[in-house]
């Protein structure tokens, strides 16, 4: 049953160093304070699993919390690149970043699997791309009935998976909609689950597209009012198209970015 | 009017989606377009986005592809395996609209590292996204991006989606079930694979640009069809429909 | 594009003799209105396809419209034997009916691959038991990253998919909710997909749980009150569990169910 | 009170349920003792049905798997295939609760077909449903029917679901994960499998029967545990809540 946490102890309790986490959240959803507690906690050596790495881990990238990025896109969507990761990749600043690197088609297909505690998923993908050269997690099966060569892809399954949702009741039952991209896979994915919502409510009154993941799939439940900012919450909150351009000033210089979140992320509690 | 070469560049990729039942958007210049034909040549084109949507009707255009408005005007909206597994990967999508980083003569695309040289570490783009599934199942494939020399190159530094491969019955082999990129759209005009050698050919030029233009912005010795066209230009509607879109 | 036809038509267009037919909805949203109709044309030589082949099947096969079935339980839920069924499977009447038997985890994952247009699909299934001995659909793949062996099911793709919803738009948009089973992916599993609704309506307000079906998804819809009917649809009606009840009289004796589809099927339109 | 030999086998089959947090519910018997079980015991048991029902709180027993209150009453509802992939397979589930037209020593299960005799066609059973995954991936099962030779079996006719097969080690042979098994419980009494040998082994009589009646109607030579317990009568409040579920 989820525990109705501080978020301040739900990160101390579910996100040790060198853990593999995912964080996700398809451009909705991304769980920004939850990320900000991992970085003022000062977890490091992770794994960070993610199909759209986003300004969430080029903010962690870029504070050397991580070791190794598993992903199949990271941009700074409608914007630009982001220059935390292409700094640690090309540079190795302020450590080396080890990468696996995916399609969406196969990263969704990943959590499927680990979703369903299937060492593998199957999908049409990956032909005549030299991505699998480059990763371990790639490889191929044979249809059984038909003969057809199909690509296979490793199941992701998270130490620990965050992410954040509109809303939960006092059992720990969380409620999210609007797009729900892969969120449901990657908390089913993994061994531990932390969820940031805008608010607790009595009563989960049934909503349009809503997902309901049962207190009894979740460890922790924190209130994180905009916890999701410059991203959103559907129904609560506008995503911060702005901030998202600014990041991109911000972050391409290594001081400025380090101001920053001294400023912004380190001095807040 | 007067327009810009990025404006000729998204009118003739939106007139491009002319008879398109679904298309899958990619975000930037793909999602521009693909949102102008459907205020123009193609008001009942059903917009997909990987974030989830089925049938999105943005009124502006979205940054990303998870803005809100793509979620709240859609006709459904799908979980992100969902959208890559049963609508995708099944064949329902008749174009996929992508953008590029280089692009190389039978239309594969890098979107993943440059080769910065000896001694120098590679340079880092993106990544596939959707693209290498994209460019495999849907209907056809167009792909936009600017004319130069850096993005039209002779070699990929890397392949993260196959166009047509090595050139002829390519896709065939590599068992792609799609047509693939049937023309890339540029500011400078508008390049298909020849029908025998599947090798990028110049078959239009935009109004003001000359094929020798073309040519010097392409990374590799670019045919020029003998049939050359000279697109049309822009409308007022469509310039007007572009502006108020962004 | 949905067109919006006559039940009478659609079928006449969709059904044809020969096909493999899935008519699907798990206990809720059963297309009895479609059957009849089938059974009205005379269809036959069908290839049935459903999970819980349920009264609606048992009434397909007793009329002879069935030569197999592709199945996962075949009972009367609550209540006992479907007596056409095992009619048919031990005395051959009136016609022999081949089977193609799984687990209810194997047919939902075939319909799955069917619907992802994948050859198969992987689960960690059928260990030990003697299913795979009788089916020719079941076999094993080996996973590429840790040697484990798994089940592999072959896809489901019929001919036809018929399902039942609650209600459409002009357009031919589809709308269903409550226990929505396995029906998305038997109609994204088919080539083509037959819709009966309880209503056409202007505009589909979006309903907590609903899935919908785009019109270009779908080939026909048709309008059908009740149509599910001793089935339900949540919201419109309710599960006539008399009916299940009584159908264990009505289908145990050959003569009284032939009487029975006379009067309540045949005879109407 | 007096009850009847089914209501015992409900009420001992709800009292299995102490301590369990989420319950995989097939139809019939398993189906009242589970829902007798949030009446009495274990009021915050979770009841997860095929029909892809996460928390069902249905106020009276339903008849079928999908019925509409199990869906109004869930905390959440899903489809087939996610009920089986994500909750089922994924291991989520403490206790699977299935019926069984015929089970064996080692608690195998038949709900396929049977055999009538040479030149006769075989009896035919609704066949698996969700038994074979129930049985693979809760974290144990307990199985209920009612106790006759006829259903408690020296060979199965078919293998439908594999219980503790051979016996000791095949489940593990088989790579099945959760524990399988742990109880069968009848009208008569509950049989439990022997620690070393796997053979369900009468380990309980309800009141006023015999072990010998268990003996006899057990279709090979049952063995009684040397500790044999008799069950609690039921309560008051268990006959009553279980009067008023149906």
């Amino acid at each position: 049953m989820a525990e109705i946490r501080s978020l301040r102890d739900a990160v101390a309790e579910l996100v040790h160093s060198g853990d593999t986490v995912a964080m996700e959240g398809f451009t909705h959803l991304i769980p920004f304070a939850a990320a900000h507690e991992v970085i003022r906690q000062g977890v490091t050596d992770l794994t960070l699993v993610r199909m759209t790495p986003d300004v969430i881990y080029d903010q962690l990238i870029g504070m050397g919390a991580a070791r190794k990025l598993v992903f199949s896109w990271g941009g700074n969507p409608g914007v630009g690149s982001l220059h935390r990761f292409r700094d640690a990749v090309e540079n190795g600043w302020p450590r080396p970043l080890e990468l696996d690197e995916h399609s969406h088609a196969g990263m969704a297909n990943r959590y499927v699997a680990g979703a369903s505690r299937l060492p593998f998923a199957v999908l049409r993908g990956y032909r005549g791309s030299d991505l699998p050269s480059r990763s371990e997690t790639i490889s191929t099966v044979v249809c059984p009935f038909t003969g057809e060569e199909l690509a296979a892809v490793a199941a992701i399954n998270p130490d620990v998976t965050v992410i954040h949702a509109q809303r939960a009741d006092r059992e720990g039952n969380v409620q999210l909609w609007g797009l729900v991209g892969v969120q449901k896979e990657a908390a089913l994915a993994a061994s531990r689950v932390l969820v940031t919502v805008e608010e607790i409510v009595d009563d989960l009154t049934p909503a349009p597209g809503a997902v309901v993941l049962p207190s009894w799939a979740v460890d922790a439940v924190a209130v994180a009012p905009n916890g999701a900012h410059p991203s959103y919450a559907a129904g609560y909150t506008v995503r911060d198209n702005d901030f998202y351009q600014a990041w991109d000033a911000i972050s391409r210089d290594r001081d400025t970015f380090l101001g920053w979140m001294r400023e912004t992320v380190l001095a807040a509690s | 009017m007067t327009w810009t070469p990025d404006e000729l560049m998204t009118v003739n990729a939106a007139r491009a989606l002319a008879g398109a039942r679904t298309c899958f958007v990619g975000i930037g210049l793909p999602s521009a377009a693909a949102n102008l034909a459907r205020r123009t040549i193609e008001p009942g084109l059903v917009l997909i986005y990987e974030s989830g949507t089925l049938g999105s009707k943005p009124s502006r255009l979205p940054l990303s592809i998870g803005d809100g408005e793509l979620a709240d005007t859609a006709d459904a909206v799908v979980s992100v395996p969902e959208i890559f597994n049963y609508w995708l990967q099944a064949g329902r999508i008749d174009v996929g609209f992508l953008g590029a980083a280089q692009v190389d003569r039978y239309a594969n695309v890098n979107t993943t590292v440059i080769d910065r040289g000896p001694g120098r570490p590679e340079g880092r783009l993106p990544g596939a996204g959707g693209a290498p599934e994209i460019a495999a199942s849907c209907g056809k494939v167009f792909l936009v991006l600017r004319h130069s020399t850096r993005n039209l190159v002779g070699t990929l530094d890397f392949v993260t989606t196959v166009g047509h491969g090595d050139g002829p019955g390519s896709r065939e082999r590599l068992g792609l079930p799609g047509a693939g990129p049937v023309a890339v759209i540029t500011d400078l005009g508008i390049m298909r694979p020849d029908p025998v050698t599947a090798e990028l050919t110049l078959t239009d030029v935009h109004p003001g640009v000359s094929p020798e233009q073309a040519v010097a912005a392409t990374g590799w010795p670019l045919a020029v069809a003998a049939d050359l066209r000279v697109t049309d230009q822009p409308t007022e509607a469509e310039l007007t429909a572009l502006r108020r879109l962004t």
